[in-house]
């Protein structure tokens, strides 16, 4: 009986997630279904290698929108961190071992200031990372004034390759997940993030450090983002101070945060919802791919299947029963 | 000067600060080059602030409501191309003006719906909108290679000068701000779109029009965007596709920086015009300013993050 | 002797010779295209599409699938990988960076596909024995323009360059050849804004810079011209010369204030490039030799005496 | 044990919010093995002073003594770890979190550095049990609760701290009747256990049944403090608002509604789970109130006929005419008028950061305007009209927030006041207001009535129904078991079918 509950609390709060993996699975499957020559060790190399990278930016913008806020510079820090591995991930293993830890510093400290202004400056989430976005693209442009790089060749080759069947950007994905974000769910940060976004004033009259949980998941959202920028510099091996790529990052990574379930008022959601977003954004490219659809019909095609993916999510409101239960 | 003492005590101290701001940018633009400080460069600067600025008047009322509207780009270059397309040079192309509006219009019905009817969150949906509407001008020139050189009325709107040294655009932008400061404060929609910005369940229990507030607004928010895309065709010449991409995050931060609270529910419209201008000088000053690219952009930011520390800060804490 | 030397002209005296090993057709070929949202783009996809439809290259292609991505480089990549997976014969590509294609073509290489980029340029390609790059040297083209400015303006003491998105190679490299020409032709100072390749960016750019300098004796704007050419307008400050992009709207505009001693030039790239490099991978699948590097000998400017436009196309 | 220092002790403790002063010189005593009653009107500055000693905000000014020893808190965290525990009148649960995560929030088991979900689901059942409410399913999301469970849930996760000072800010405002039974015995126990009780509350009676010390404030001042029984209470009340209260509910006229024809009816309105099938017919100028424990279906019950719920089944009748409303908007429009007070002030209630005469207005916009604009003029004058005719204490141009909760819970009441509404629908709508302004409330009720309006009236609190409602729905479980009317409306009526006793024993006779 006791089991029997806790599964169906599991599946109450579980539903959207649940939807998102069913929806990708299906998209996954109609695309391996039609490949013209089924499926291979490279195709899912290439898929699992841009839907992780997207998955990891992500990732990295569900932490503020759990708190309630939001990251506008994921993409900016991706590009930033991007430019700057682009310079240093080669030479001799230590070497490359500096230069990825390089990038994750990097990535910290960009969250770090998004952190400060948000928490110490208490400005609005959403203007103060706009603002912080310009200074990592002007950063960037520092670090990279002009597209190149010189990225070592095996370590790059390596990291996005595969063992076996199984691609390791994906491994990687797994393993932030089962070392990242399983502790961090169950840890005390976890719950004051989730706390915060759920019901800021109640989260501070509990004595939950209100400040401590928005910092570390701005943080967190560098981390991640970082290791986005490292992956995108594995995969190019090579990089380019674009700020139209950094804007397209952010915003696709909201639409996944989205499509996975998480609020964007906060206190609900999760990675792997946002994970799942991602992979089902990335197989829309695919399909297309796939069925061949005319050239010019795509771009629309991509928009009404974006519509109507965050369209399921607000399916759940169609039962409001209660008319007050829809409005904030 | 006890005016401008009676002035100082009318506004609130981050409206002033902002004006001092933009005081402050000129007067260093001034140092760099005299010629920041003559009125032709004023003026041009309000030519070109007064896109942006109708642009960030639809954006407030949006913002207001606690949402957002991301689909700002592709409305404006959607109606703008298919007002330069539609209205072609018939009467002067006078038709321009209405194609437009009522695309924009119908955008905006499309964003409202989604978002107080079906409920997605408007960040997300009018980004899906934005997308939609990429795709669909995408099939419109790729079916033929449709006109898209500014019709006369909208070059007449933009750019032609009734009264010498200012141009048309200014006066459009005057005539949709005092449309907006009636609409704030005079209202029914302005009083409800304040109100759900503040706490929306409590304005539907009141039996206020929530949902068809939400729409309108959006509307309006449309409206304005088409508008900024049809006079952008004046100055420029013409439509293109692209032509609203830098507008979209301008637009939030004049709002965001003239103090409206991107949560909803509070802000005044003069504000925004100030933000407005705030922006576009800073731009422009930057521009003419000699540096590298980076240099540029970080102090951009840099200048942004300073101003929202001087004013933008919300309440603290209770403590 | 390469394959149809008039078209596919050396990039220069070094430029080698691909021979792809020949291929029995007809050929699958992949276009994988990165942003689609301009004009130029549609067009050139319009223009794709047609191309292959023709009875010259109709019983050549067996399949051709078109694939655009946006702006992300990594998508891109990917898109390319799906179709080497695919089993495609030949690849074209409009990169979204000239840089990040290296480990997509050694994928290629190692797969015997075909690549054949264009529009944007693969930097440091020598190496790959599968590519052909059919382009306009970017280099070049600044380069004739700041040649044309110098040998139109009346004075030569103060340019306006209108530069284009930054970190971008394109910019880059436009910008280092109208620089490095006006080096050699006296060195005038030069004010630099950034007009994005946007017809209003540009245009802002450019009032700006007016309003701030009083005038300049030429300008010079990679993309974006008609905003640039009305910013000069609008202006009501002296007429001097444009070096500009291809825009037919640019050509029109100068064209039509011609009367009032505006000079202009135009250097485009055309859509139809694409329409070269899906002829040159049929030509390099059927084994025929292609250079590596094509496309700026064609490069040809044409001044058409009744037009005081200089207007250089391409192809 | 008087020369022992006392447990808590606060001297001149003052708090401004801006140009208001919540709190002037604001001098407390606290002893452990005492239950302290705090008393006075809305506004007095009770949940300052609260808050103050919570750590959640600072003092302006003056100093508080920790068992003896001065000392300040840096936040509620603070104070917690120095056993100063509260339990606020604004609930402070996440309604995302469970149950289980909500009461253990700060301190929570651990293993390995993270949290042990089974012990802290254990730890979380016992202090549940603790209060009584071991029905609580601990995995549940504390937002899918209903507001009584909630308080309950808030009471057992102050438990956690093992306070040595528990302050209950109006924490039983919410509670049934049985809750209220169950927090009695628990503070009973704590106090023999030596912790020190700051118990707030409007309920005179609660204070009757709990209080050894009482210290009543107004405006903002200590008044005094006494040991219970010092005072009559007729004395309290006039410490607290300066005039006496001599009866607290107005006379109800005597009137025969059995013949008239009703202005509002409900027939067989179902809407699964939490309405079965209500009957219901209210008559011009009665005042119907709805009782029952809390969470029965009342609350829907005024939703449905207020439009606000999808998919209800049966009929609605408005003087005879069968309706339907799709909306609020729907429903208050003329001629039907109809107008909900509703529950939470806080969350469905007010536009907190907008004007009070902004708030005031609301549902009269239409009404104030020529044309198409909002007239100023016209809503000026009806603004202060009301804030004249409900005594309300505010600027009507200064945010509502700033408004204490009587105050607050006016503005909302005057707003329908200001509509002229036929059938006037109230959530418990006394929930946190002082004794001086319930009467000015009840006295408005029966006012309306009297003039012809039609009230539904739903109250956690007994005295509300026995003394001002002519006729009593009883529900229970989505049902109404039981109309009581005239003299049936007692206590011991009303306690016995809101759990059903009598059925049951009914059904043990069968
Ligand atoms: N805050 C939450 N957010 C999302 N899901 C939650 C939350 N709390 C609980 N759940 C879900 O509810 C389920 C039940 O929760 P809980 O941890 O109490 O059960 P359990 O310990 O896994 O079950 P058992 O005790 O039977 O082994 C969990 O598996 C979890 O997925
Ligand atoms: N954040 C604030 N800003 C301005 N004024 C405030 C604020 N909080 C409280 N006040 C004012 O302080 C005074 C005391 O408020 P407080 O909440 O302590 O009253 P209370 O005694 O708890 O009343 P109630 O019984 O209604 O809860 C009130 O006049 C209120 O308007
Ligand atoms: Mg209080
Ligand atoms: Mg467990």
């Amino acid at each position: 009986m006791a089991r029997r509950a806790s599964l169906s609390y599991w599946l109450h709060y579980n539903a959207i997630v649940l939807l998102a993996a069913l929806i990708f699975i299906a998209m996954f499957a109609v695309y391996l279904i039609l490949l013209p020559r089924g499926i291979s060790t490279g195709i899912m190399v290439t898929a699992a290698n841009k839907g992780v990278l997207l998955a990891l930016v992500a990732a990295a913008q569900t932490f503020p929108v759990l708190t309630g806020g939001i990251d506008l510079s994921v993409g900016a820090i991706v590009i930033m961190t991007n430019c700057l591995a682009s310079n240093y991930v080669n030479g001799n293993p230590l070497h490359i071992a500096e230069g990825c830890a390089l990038t994750l510093i990097c990535g910290l400290a960009g969250g770090a200031i998004n952190a400060l202004a948000v928490v110490v400056g208490r400005l609005q989430p959403i203007i103060a990372t706009l603002a912080s976005s310009t200074v990592f693209y002007g950063i960037s442009l520092l670090f990279r004034p002009e597209p190149g790089g010189d990225v070592d060749d095996d370590f790059a080759s390596f990291m996005t390759g595969a063992i076996g069947w199984i691609p390791i950007s994906l491994i990687i994905l797994c393993a932030l997940l089962l070392l990242v974000w399983l502790p961090f769910r169950t840890s005390m940060i976890g719950r004051s993030i989730y706390a915060v976004g759920s019901a800021e004033s109640a989260a501070y009259m509990s004595g939950i450090h209100v400040g401590r949980a928005k910092a570390a998941s701005y943080i967190l959202a560098g981390f991640f983002s970082a290791i986005a920028g490292l992956l995108l510099t594995l995969i190019s091996e090579s990089a380019q101070a674009s700020m139209t790529n950094a804007g397209d990052l952010t915003l696709n990574s909201i639409a996944a945060v989205v499509i996975g379930g998480t609020s964007l008022f906060g206190g609900v959601g999760g990675l792997p919802g946002s994970i799942l977003g991602a992979f089902i954004l990335r197989t829309i490219g695919d399909l297309l791919f796939v069925l061949n659809a005319p050239a010019l019909w795509q771009p629309l095609f991509q928009g009404v299947v974006l519509l109507v993916a965050v369209g399921l999510g607000a399916l759940p409101l169609l039962r409001v029963r209660n008319r007050l239960e829809a409005f904030r | 000067m006890p005016w401008l003492a009676q002035w100082l005590r009318r506004h609130e101290p981050s409206f002033l600060i902002g004006c001092g701001c933009i005081l402050l940018i000129l007067f260093i633009g001034g140092i760099y080059n005299s010629h920041f400080l003559t009125l032709p460069y004023l003026l041009q600067q309000l030519q070109v602030a007064s896109y942006l600025g109708i642009v960030a008047a639809g954006a407030m009322t949006v913002i207001l409501l606690g949402h957002i509207d991301l689909s700002v780009p592709w409305t404006m270059t959607t109606s703008a191309m298919l007002a330069t397309g539609l209205a072609g040079n018939f009467a002067h192309g006078i038709l321009a003006l209405p194609i437009a509006l009522a695309i924009g219009a119908a955008i905006g019905l499309a964003n409202g719906l989604g978002v107080a009817y079906v409920r997605i969150p408007s960040m997300i949906f009018t980004l899906g909108m934005n997308a939609v509407l990429q795709g669909l001008m995408v099939l419109y020139t790729g079916g033929s290679a449709p006109s898209s050189s500014a019709t006369p009325l909208g070059i007449w709107l933009s750019n032609v000068h009734i009264i010498p040294g200012i141009a048309n655009a200014v006066f459009c932008w005057v005539a949709v701000s005092a449309g907006m400061i009636i609409l704030l404060r005079f209202t029914v929609l302005g009083r409800t779109i304040y109100a759900i910005g503040n706490r929306e369940r409590a304005a539907y229990l009141c039996g206020l029009p929530v949902r068809g507030a939400i729409l309108g607004a959006f509307m309006l928010a449309g409206i304005a965007s088409a508008f900024a895309g049809l006079l952008l065709t004046g100055y420029a010449g013409k439509a293109y596709q692209g032509m609203g991409d830098s507008y979209l995050m301008p637009a939030i931060a004049a709002v965001v920086l003239g103090g409206t609270s991107i949560a909803g529910g509070h802000g005044t419209y003069k504000g925004t015009v100030m933000g407005t201008i705030l922006i576009v000088v800073l731009q422009s000053v930057l521009a003419v300013m000699q540096m590298p690219d980076a240099g540029r952009q970080i102090i951009y930011g840099v200048i942004i993050f300073s101003m929202l520390m001087l004013y933008g800060r919300s309440p603290q804490n209770a403590r | 002797e390469t394959y149809a030397p008039k078209c596919f002209a050396p990039l220069n005296a070094n430029t080698k010779t691909i021979n792809f090993p020949a291929k029995k057709g007809p050929y699958k070929i992949g276009f994988a295209n990165g942003f689609i949202g301009n004009g130029w783009r549609v067009q050139m996809l319009q223009t794709l599409r047609a191309y292959a439809e023709t009875p010259e290259m109709k019983p050549q292609i067996k399949e051709l699938r078109i694939v655009s991505v946006g702006t992300d480089v990594s998508a891109q990549i990917a898109s390319m990988d799906n179709f080497i997976n695919a089993g495609m014969d030949a690849i074209i590509v409009d990169a979204n960076s000239p840089t990040a294609f290296k480990p997509v073509l050694r994928r290629a290489q190692q797969a015997g596909v075909l690549i054949v980029s264009f529009d944007n340029i693969f930097d440091g390609a020598e190496k790959y024995n599968n590519l052909i790059q059919v382009n306009q040297d970017q280099y070049a083209i600044g380069k004739l323009s700041a040649e044309w400015l110098l040998h139109n303006m009346k004075e030569k003491n103060k340019i306006l360059e209108v530069r284009g998105v930054p970190g971008n190679s394109v910019d880059r490299d436009r910008h280092q050849g109208f620089r490095d020409a006006l080096k050699e032709g006296g060195n005038p100072q030069v004010v630099e804004v950034v007009g994005n390749w946007d017809d209003g960016a540009g245009q802002k750019a450019v009032a700006d810079a007016l309003a701030v300098n009083g005038s300049f004796d030429g300008i010079y704007t990679q993309g974006g011209s008609i905003g640039v050419t009305h910013g000069l307008l609008d202006s009501h400050k002296p007429l001097v010369p444009i070096a500009g992009e291809g825009e037919n709207g640019f050509r029109k505009l100068i064209a039509s204030h011609s009367k009032e001693g505006l000079l202009g030039e135009s250097i485009g790239q055309s859509p139809a490039l694409v329409a070269v490099s899906l002829k040159a991978a049929v030509a390099a699948l059927q084994g025929k030799p292609v250079p590596r590097k094509s496309g700026s000998r064609c490069l040809k400017p044409i001044t058409r005496p009744s037009n005081p436009a200089r207007i250089i196309s391409r192809i | 044990m008087e020369t022992m220092p006392p447990l808590l002790e606060l001297k001149g403790v003052t708090k401004h919010y801006g140009a208001v002063t919540a709190l002037s010189e604001g001098n407390l005593v606290c002893r452990s093995h005492t239950i302290h009653a705090i008393m006075g009107e809305n506004g007095a500055g009770k949940s300052t002073l609260i808050k103050i000693i919570a750590g959640v905000v600072s003092p302006s000014d003056g100093q508080i003594f920790l068992d003896g020893k001065p000392i300040s808190f840096t936040g509620p965290t603070d104070a917690q770890k120095h056993g100063c525990v509260c339990v606020f009148q604004e609930l402070s649960l996440v309604p995302d979190l469970t149950v289980a995560e909500n009461i253990v929030m700060i301190s929570p088991p651990r293993k390995f550095g993270l949290i042990d979900a089974k012990a802290q689901r254990r730890e979380a059942e016992k202090l549940l049990a603790l209060v009584g409410c071991e029905d609580i399913d601990t995995r549940a999301r504390v937002k899918d609760l209903p507001l009584s469970r909630r308080q309950m849930i808030e009471i057992a996760k102050a438990l956690s701290f093992k306070p040595r000072l528990l302050i209950l800010d109006e924490a039983t405002s919410a509670l049934t009747a049985e809750d209220v039974g169950k927090v009695y015995a628990l503070l009973r126990r704590l106090r023999q256990e030596g912790t020190c009780i700051l118990y707030i509350s409007h309920r005179m009676h609660e204070i009757r049944e709990l209080a050894d010390v009482c210290s009543v404030f107004a405006n903002g001042r200590h008044i005094q403090t006494f040991r219970h029984g010092e005072h009559t209470e007729g004395e309290i009340v006039k410490m607290m608002i300066g005039r006496e209260i001599s009866h607290l509910f107005p006379s109800k006229p005597w009137r025969n509604f059995e013949d008239d024809k009703p202005a509002l009816e409900a027939r067989n309105l179902i809407w699964e789970p939490r309405l079965r099938n209500v009957s219901a017919s209210v008559m011009p100028g009665e005042i119907f109130g709805l009782g029952g424990l809390d969470g029965q279906g009342q609350r829907e019950f005024l939703l449905a006929l207020f439009g606000c719920l999808v998919g209800v089944s049966g009929e609605i009748l408005v003087d005879g005419m069968p309706t339907y409303f799709r909306s609020p908007a729907n429903a208050k429009k003329q001629p039907n008028a109809l107008a909900l007070i509703p529950e939470d002030r806080k969350s469905e209630g007010l536009m907190l950061k907008m004007s009070v005469a902004e708030n005031l207005t609301a549902a009269t916009l239409m009404q104030c305007r020529n044309g198409l604009f909002v007239s100023r003029t016209k809503e000026r004058e009806a603004v202060e009209n009301i804030v004249h005719r409900m005594q309300i204490k505010a600027i009507p141009d200064l945010p509502v927030e700033t408004l204490s909760g009587g105050n607050q819970q006016k503005v909302v009441i005057g707003r329908w006041l200001l509509a002229n509404p036929n059938i006037l629908l109230l959530n418990d709508p006394t929930r946190g207001i002082d004794i001086g302004t319930k009467q000015e409330i009840y006295r408005l009720l029966r006012e309306l009535a009297d003039n012809g309006t039609t009230i539904v009236f739903y109250s956690t609190d007994y005295d509300e129904l026995i003394g001002l409602c002519d006729r009593v729905a009883i529900f229970y479980a989505g049902q109404i078991i039981r109309t009581l009317k005239d003299g049936d409306i007692t206590e011991e009526a009303i306690v016995a079918n809101a759990l059903n006793v009598t059925q049951a024993e009914e059904a043990q006779a069968l």
